[in-house]
């Protein structure tokens, strides 16, 4: 029994730090945003992408004087793209009276395992990044600064059907939860489009880069085209194997295909792939330009799309916020709830459940480079 | 009836013969011993008695029922009980605990009157907390009941195996080796301590290589060499046997090409 | 049947890669007992080094053997910071096993700090073609890997079992202070069977490198769970036994990829794995240990 | 026999001075701890705060679950994490689709984890060591596949969302107004004093004689199998609990939640703490949560620190941090004492 009470003590003293860092909630002349997203793990480069591009944007308004007078301030956390991680995270976010929104999280069922903190909270949450049906559901707080799945794979389908003008699809998709879900989706928008067939479904693992299995299904199933549905780790791997299997085969990618790094990993078989962009890095938007210029500075390599979304999410929040003219929470979130922002992903404005419509531009890699897709 | 009865009874590791058609018997409350050089099959016999090895052939009765092959737990209960060569104490734990370890069949309640604390679990407790102090009190390690069993003396570690056998409520103890490492103080005190309990009713098997122990108190001797018998009868028979001589002086010899 | 041909074509190829790996866990637990579980680590640890070694224009067989003996010194100086003070000290055999859990988490961060943890691309050495027969198709990429592994193993089985060294080895595997009894230096035999754990692990880090073209800090999470599975398979602590048991795993984990999907096939080595441990808990090529009392 | 005069432990030093003080006041010290924690989220903690004092409290029965199978019985199970998933499951799908009371399948799903443990158990518990570890190991990978992969039942990769939190007596449960902390601060009292009865009874002797030397343990007569069983089982029972507990605190489950590195984690804070104590595990669980609260500016290098404690750890002082031996005496109740007096028997310095 006393080793229970020594125990006890023990934890006191251990969590004594966190009593003292928890406990200093000062008011101070800065605007609070959070940037929770994967700085650490499997994800990390998207997180830091983000942070940067994030930083970007605040520093733009810092310099012209602030938010209502007062200077903007990113606070980073590292969810890991863990769900347990970030739902700690968005504790420790609510629990800050300074923060008012919230740019993250990464994966759908991470923002989703967040949402209902900081919907409670009243603590704005724009994710870049997910792409669930069901994430901007979860609450008037909580939006989405990207396209739903469905618009993208729609793109897709039109890609197939008339672009291509191939017949048998195939869908790949990795075995995570987004996966899962868009992987669904792509399977019903296939099955929905009379000039198409969907012929094969193959989950594959992320643990694993052997994909021979599921590519030896897919080109049985006689797939002319195949929609993969992944992560940048997918396309370079499974586009190579694939390859070697059947050279003609066609892959489309999703807008997360828009990277440098797949072009890297796949080589000459990700030559011809295709995916649907709502940013394309050498548009001559000048805005794009200077977004895409200090980009490079810092992180050495174009910004994804994705990147170019967590940018204009900050600059959407930034502006709601001087469109009410205070921090009142629930007049930013109208705000927000009502904002036409011209950003370098297009003209956002959400709809009522808090989906942002985008416009989209095809893209294919031709000569080791994304250039926009023309015929 | 003999007590413990060893009918030709062989055991061989993958065409080695560590026993060969032994055949020995033990009556109540005697004290024989089995010796023999080493690597004799001395050890490999208190392992098949003791269920750790499954005999080819033979069998072993015990107080009249059969227990060759048996698994050990089931012997122990019948009523044999061991200590080891090479000291096998919990040695992490109190001298006490080893002792109430030894008394766990003789602790009659389960799992749920552990978990509820029920009368029966307190008495059962109180009562065999005394025995064990009891124990200990006899084999004289009342003073080290708190301590832990790896603190202890290489002697008082053999004594402490020995409350722990005797704590398992055995009829017959199986001694390897009890004298191993003690000074001739210390064994006097052993032999009158092995005396003691025949006193008390237990019957002991031992093997043992301290000859002034073994002569001084069994009452017969069986020697083995190379997993066979080679001789039995009382301590001066046996010590005067050309065959147990030769076996020895073989086995000297060995050692010393 | 094309399918199934070529999926055990490629199995045969995956678990070549286990084999690889599991070798690494076989020699080390042969000798000491032990689970090393930061082999998986030092696996991913021998791709980065063959990886960064091509960073600096090495051609693929100069980078691969810089990268075995950079990596054998890792093996080396994880025995001798870590594992030889708890020996010395006779620890338990959990606090070994803990402290490689701890030297894999050490050097899987330390890779990511270094290179980051995404995935990065490894250079295409050992495409020189296909063969292509009724349908079944032959890469020279598994050629090479076939080849490389066989001749791996042959090589050190042949250094345990011809080699004075490898007599010394397979003494101290059978008994440590006997061995020790005999003039043999017990430390630098298991410094050995690091040094040679560590190498292999980068032949197998260079050759899965250059099959997928593909390094990344974690990739030697699952390998090493699958590989490890499969020298207990196999039986731990038998070359050939890792062998055999990173075969059977890579094939019967395609195979069932193939007709069961892809969902369980992270699962397959350690479902083979309890079955085979539930009949014969040596594994297949393991001898029973009696119990000495 | 013979009268030893000699000191038979060693009872000088700090630590002893501590643990005689901690032993003569306990009746007041346990209850005012109690008190103390009882109080917690009386102290205008936030949110955030609250959500690491129950996070510990799941950590604590997990290591305390653990500590049954690797400290008492020294049999090093790395698969824990798939009976905190089975636990995390069976509750969940018990409440949302069974319809059954939350307050019962706490209870139902810990046994159905600990029935789990012995369906791990039976076939394997001839194994030893490495092989036993190994295949623990091999058991927590299957359960996550299955649970990622039964779309029907757990809904495969995408998990369960929007557990419900429970009703006490009206009170919906929360972090905020303290329930779960509450709750949690309940199972690890429950936890903690069932684990200390089964350790100071003739169980908790069989396990440890077990970890000390298997073949002596048989030779007292005690069914090594069932023993192992046993411990297995209540390892499981107790991590199904926490299980139960954890799915409607954070109001989803999927199988990443319950990974090797969950399994990996619990080990490392029984082992920081001191294998085969219950003090370490509470310890051990705190400082290991913490640590990553506090440390989230090391990013990469979070991970390359605990590595490096881990081994520094086993290398200085692997019998854990708090993994002291006691040196303060056995305690005698008063009626043991009484029968000892009686007898003449009361050993020295009683």
């Amino acid at each position: 029994m006393k080793k229970i009470l020594i125990a006890a003590l023990v934890i006191l003293a251990a969590a004594l730090p966190v009593f003292a860092g928890g406990g200093s909630e000062a008011q101070s002349d800065t605007i609070k945003i959070a940037v929770a997203v994967p700085m650490t793990g499997d994800n990390a480069e998207y997180g830091q992408t983000f942070l940067i591009a994030a930083q970007i944007m605040t520093e733009e308004w810092n310099a012209a004087g602030g938010v209502l007078g007062k200077q903007v301030e990113i606070v980073n956390y590292d969810d890991k793209n863990s769900a347990e991680e970030a739902a700690s995270i968005a504790q420790k976010i609510v629990s800050d009276p300074g923060i008012i929104g919230v740019l993250g999280h990464f994966s759908s069922g991470v923002s989703m395992t967040a949402a209902p903190t900081y919907e409670e909270n009243k603590v704005i949450e724009i994710s870049n990044c997910a792409s669930h049906p069901d994430y901007s559901k979860m609450g008037k707080y909580i939006f989405r600064n990207n396209t739903a799945i469905t618009e993208e794979f729609k793109v897709m389908v039109d890609i197939i059907e008339n672009d291509l003008k191939l017949t048998k699809v195939g869908v790949v998709a990795i075995k995570t939860d987004w996966g899962n879900t868009a992987g669904g989706l792509a399977d019903k928008l296939v099955l929905a489009s009379s000039k198409l067939q969907l012929v094969a479904h193959e989950d594959v693992l992320e643990t694993s880069d052997d994909h021979g299995p599921a590519i030896a299904k897919l080109k049985a199933a006689g797939a002319e085209a195949v929609i993969c549905v992944g992560m940048y780790s997918l396309y370079g791997p499974f586009a190579k194997q694939y390859k070697e299997v059947d050279p003609n085969v066609q892959l489309i990618g999703v807008s997360n295909a828009y990277t440098q790094q797949i072009i890297q990993l796949g080589g000459q078989a990700v030559e011809g792939l295709f995916a649907p962009v709502s940013f394309y890095a050498e548009s001559s938007d000048p805005a794009t330009k200077k977004f895409v210029d200090e980009f490079k500075k810092r992180w050495g390599a174009e910004p994804s799309s994705l990147a170019a979304q967590a940018y204009d999410s900050i600059g959407i929040l930034l502006q709601a916020i001087k469109n009410t003219g205070s921090l009142d929470r629930e007049k930013v979130r109208d705000a927000v709830q009502n904002i036409n922002y011209k950003g370098i992903t297009g003209q956002t404005t959400f709809d009522a459940i808090g989906d942002a419509a985008k416009q989209f531009t095809k893209v294919i890699i031709r000569g080791g480079k994304f250039v926009p897709y023309t015929k | 009836m003999a007590l413990l009865e060893i009918n030709n009874v062989s055991l061989s590791f993958g065409g080695l013969k560590a026993v060969d058609d032994v055949s020995l018997y033990v009556n109540k409350g005697e004290i024989v011993s089995l010796i023999g050089p080493n690597g004799a099959g001395k050890t490999t016999m208190f392992n098949i008695l003791t269920g750790i090895y499954k005999i080819d052939h033979g069998g072993i009765l015990f107080d009249g029922y059969p227990i060759q092959n048996k698994i050990p737990q089931d012997i122990v209960k019948a009523g044999i009980s061991r200590t080891f060569q090479n000291i096998r104490l919990f040695r992490n734990i109190r001298v006490i605990e080893n002792v109430l370890v030894g008394c766990h069949i003789t602790i009659k309640y389960n799992f749920f009157d552990a978990l509820f604390r029920t009368p029966k679990y307190r008495r059962a407790e109180r009562q065999n907390m005394v025995r064990a102090v009891r124990l200990l009190y006899d084999v004289g390690l009342s003073h080290r009941v708190h301590d832990y069993a790896s603190n202890l003396p290489y002697g008082e570690q053999r004594k402490l195996e020995i409350a722990r056998a005797l704590a398992t409520g055995a009829k017959l103890i199986l001694l390897d080796e009890p004298a191993a490492g003690m000074n001739p103080q210390e064994s006097a005190e052993l032999l009158r301590f092995i005396l003691g309990l025949r006193g008390r009713g237990y019957t002991i098997l031992m093997i043992e290589h301290d000859m002034s122990v073994v002569m001084n108190i069994s009452d017969r001797i069986y020697v083995l060499d190379y997993g066979k018998l080679i001789s039995q009868g009382l301590p001066q028979e046996v010590a005067n046997d050309p065959k147990v001589i030769e076996a020895y002086l073989g086995g000297i010899q060995n050692v010393e090409n | 049947m094309a399918d199934f041909v070529q999926q055990i074509l490629n199995g045969f190829a995956l678990g070549l890669a286990y084999a690889l790996v599991a070798v690494g866990y076989s020699l080390v637990f042969g000798i000491l007992r032990l689970i090393n579980f930061s082999h998986g680590s030092v696996y991913a640890f021998g791709a980065h080094a063959a990886f960064f070694m091509v960073g600096l224009h090495f051609g693929p067989v100069p980078a691969i053997i810089a990268a075995m003996l950079i990596t054998g010194v890792l093996g080396v100086v994880i025995d001798r910071t870590a594992l030889a003070p708890l020996r010395k000290k006779k620890s338990v055999s959990i606090a070994a096993l803990v402290t490689t859990l701890g030297i894999s988490s050490i050097i899987q961060n330390m890779l990511v700090v270094i290179f980051g943890s995404q995935r990065k691309p490894f250079p295409d050495f050992f495409n020189f073609g296909t063969l292509e027969l009724g349908g079944v198709r032959l890469g020279s990429r598994q050629l090479v890997m076939v080849t490389v592994s066989l001749a791996l193993l042959l090589l050190l089985l042949m250094v345990v079992n011809k080699t004075k060294v490898g007599l010394a080895m397979r003494a101290t595997a059978q008994n440590q202070k006997a061995a020790a009894l005999m003039g043999i230096n017990v430390n630098n035999i298991i410094t050995l069977t690091f040094l040679m754990g560590g190498a292999s692990a980068a032949i197998a880090g260079g050759m899965v490198g250059g099959y997928y073209q593909i390094v990344y800090p974690s990739m030697g999470f699952m390998i090493g769970l699958k590989a490890f599975a499969a020298s207990v398979l196999g039986g731990i602590g038998s070359l050939p036994g890792a062998l055999v048991g990173g075969l059977l795993v890579g094939v019967i984990e395609s195979l069932a990829a193939l007709f069961f999907g892809s969902n369980y096939r992270d699962a397959t080595a350690f479902i083979i794995l309890i079955a085979v441990l539930i009949f014969r808990p040596a594994g297949l090529f393991g001898k029973k240990e009696v119990v000495k009392v | 026999m013979e009268k030893n005069t000699e000191e038979p432990l060693k009872t000088a030093g700090g630590l002893y001075r501590v643990e005689l003080f901690f032993s003569k006041r306990r009746m007041i010290l346990i209850p005012a701890a109690f008190i103390l924690f009882l109080a917690v989220p009386l102290m205008g903690f936030n949110q955030y705060i609250l959500r690491i004092f129950t996070v510990i409290g799941i950590y604590i029965i997990l290591s305390l679950a653990l500590n049954l199978v690797a400290g008492y019985t020294g049999q090093l199970s790395m698969g824990n994490a798939a009976f905190y998933a089975i636990g995390a499951y069976t509750a969940t799908l018990l409440l949302l689709r069974g319809g059954v009371n939350y307050w019962l399948t706490i209870p139902l799903a810990a046994v159905l984890a600990g029935f789990c443990g012995l369906l791990l158990g039976l076939p394997t518990f001839r194994l030893r060591g490495s092989y036993l570890t190994i295949v623990t190991l091999g058991f927590g990978e299957i359960v996550r596949m299955i649970l990622m992969n039964w779309d029907s039942v757990t809904n495969g990769t995408l998990g369960i969302r929007n557990i419900p939190a429970p009703d006490f007596f009206g009170i919906t449960l929360s972090l905020r107004n303290g329930g779960f902390y509450y709750l949690v601060l309940f199972l690890v009292v429950l936890v903690s004093a069932a684990s200390w009865f089964i350790v100071n009874s003739k169980i908790g002797r069989a396990f440890v004689s077990i970890r000390e030397d298997e073949i002596a343990a048989q030779m007292m007569g005690i069914r090594t199998t069932k023993y192992k069983a046993l411990a297995f089982v209540l390892s499981a029972f107790f991590s199904g609990l926490a299980g139960a507990f954890y799915a409607p605190m954070v109001g989803y489950i999927d199988s990443n939640s319950f990974t090797f590195e969950v399994s990996s984690q619990i080990i490392s804070m029984a082992i920081l703490g001191g294998l085969g104590t219950m003090r370490g595990m509470f310890f051990g669980a705190a400082v290991l949560i913490v640590f990553p609260e506090v440390s989230r500016f090391l990013m990469d290098y979070r991970f390359v620190i605990y590595g490096v404690i881990l081994v520094l750890m086993m290398r200085f002082r692997p019998q854990g941090l708090l993994g002291w031996q006691p040196r303060v005496p056995v305690r005698f109740s008063k009626t043991v004492r009484s029968d000892l007096m009686r007898e003449g028997i009361l050993p020295e310095g009683e």
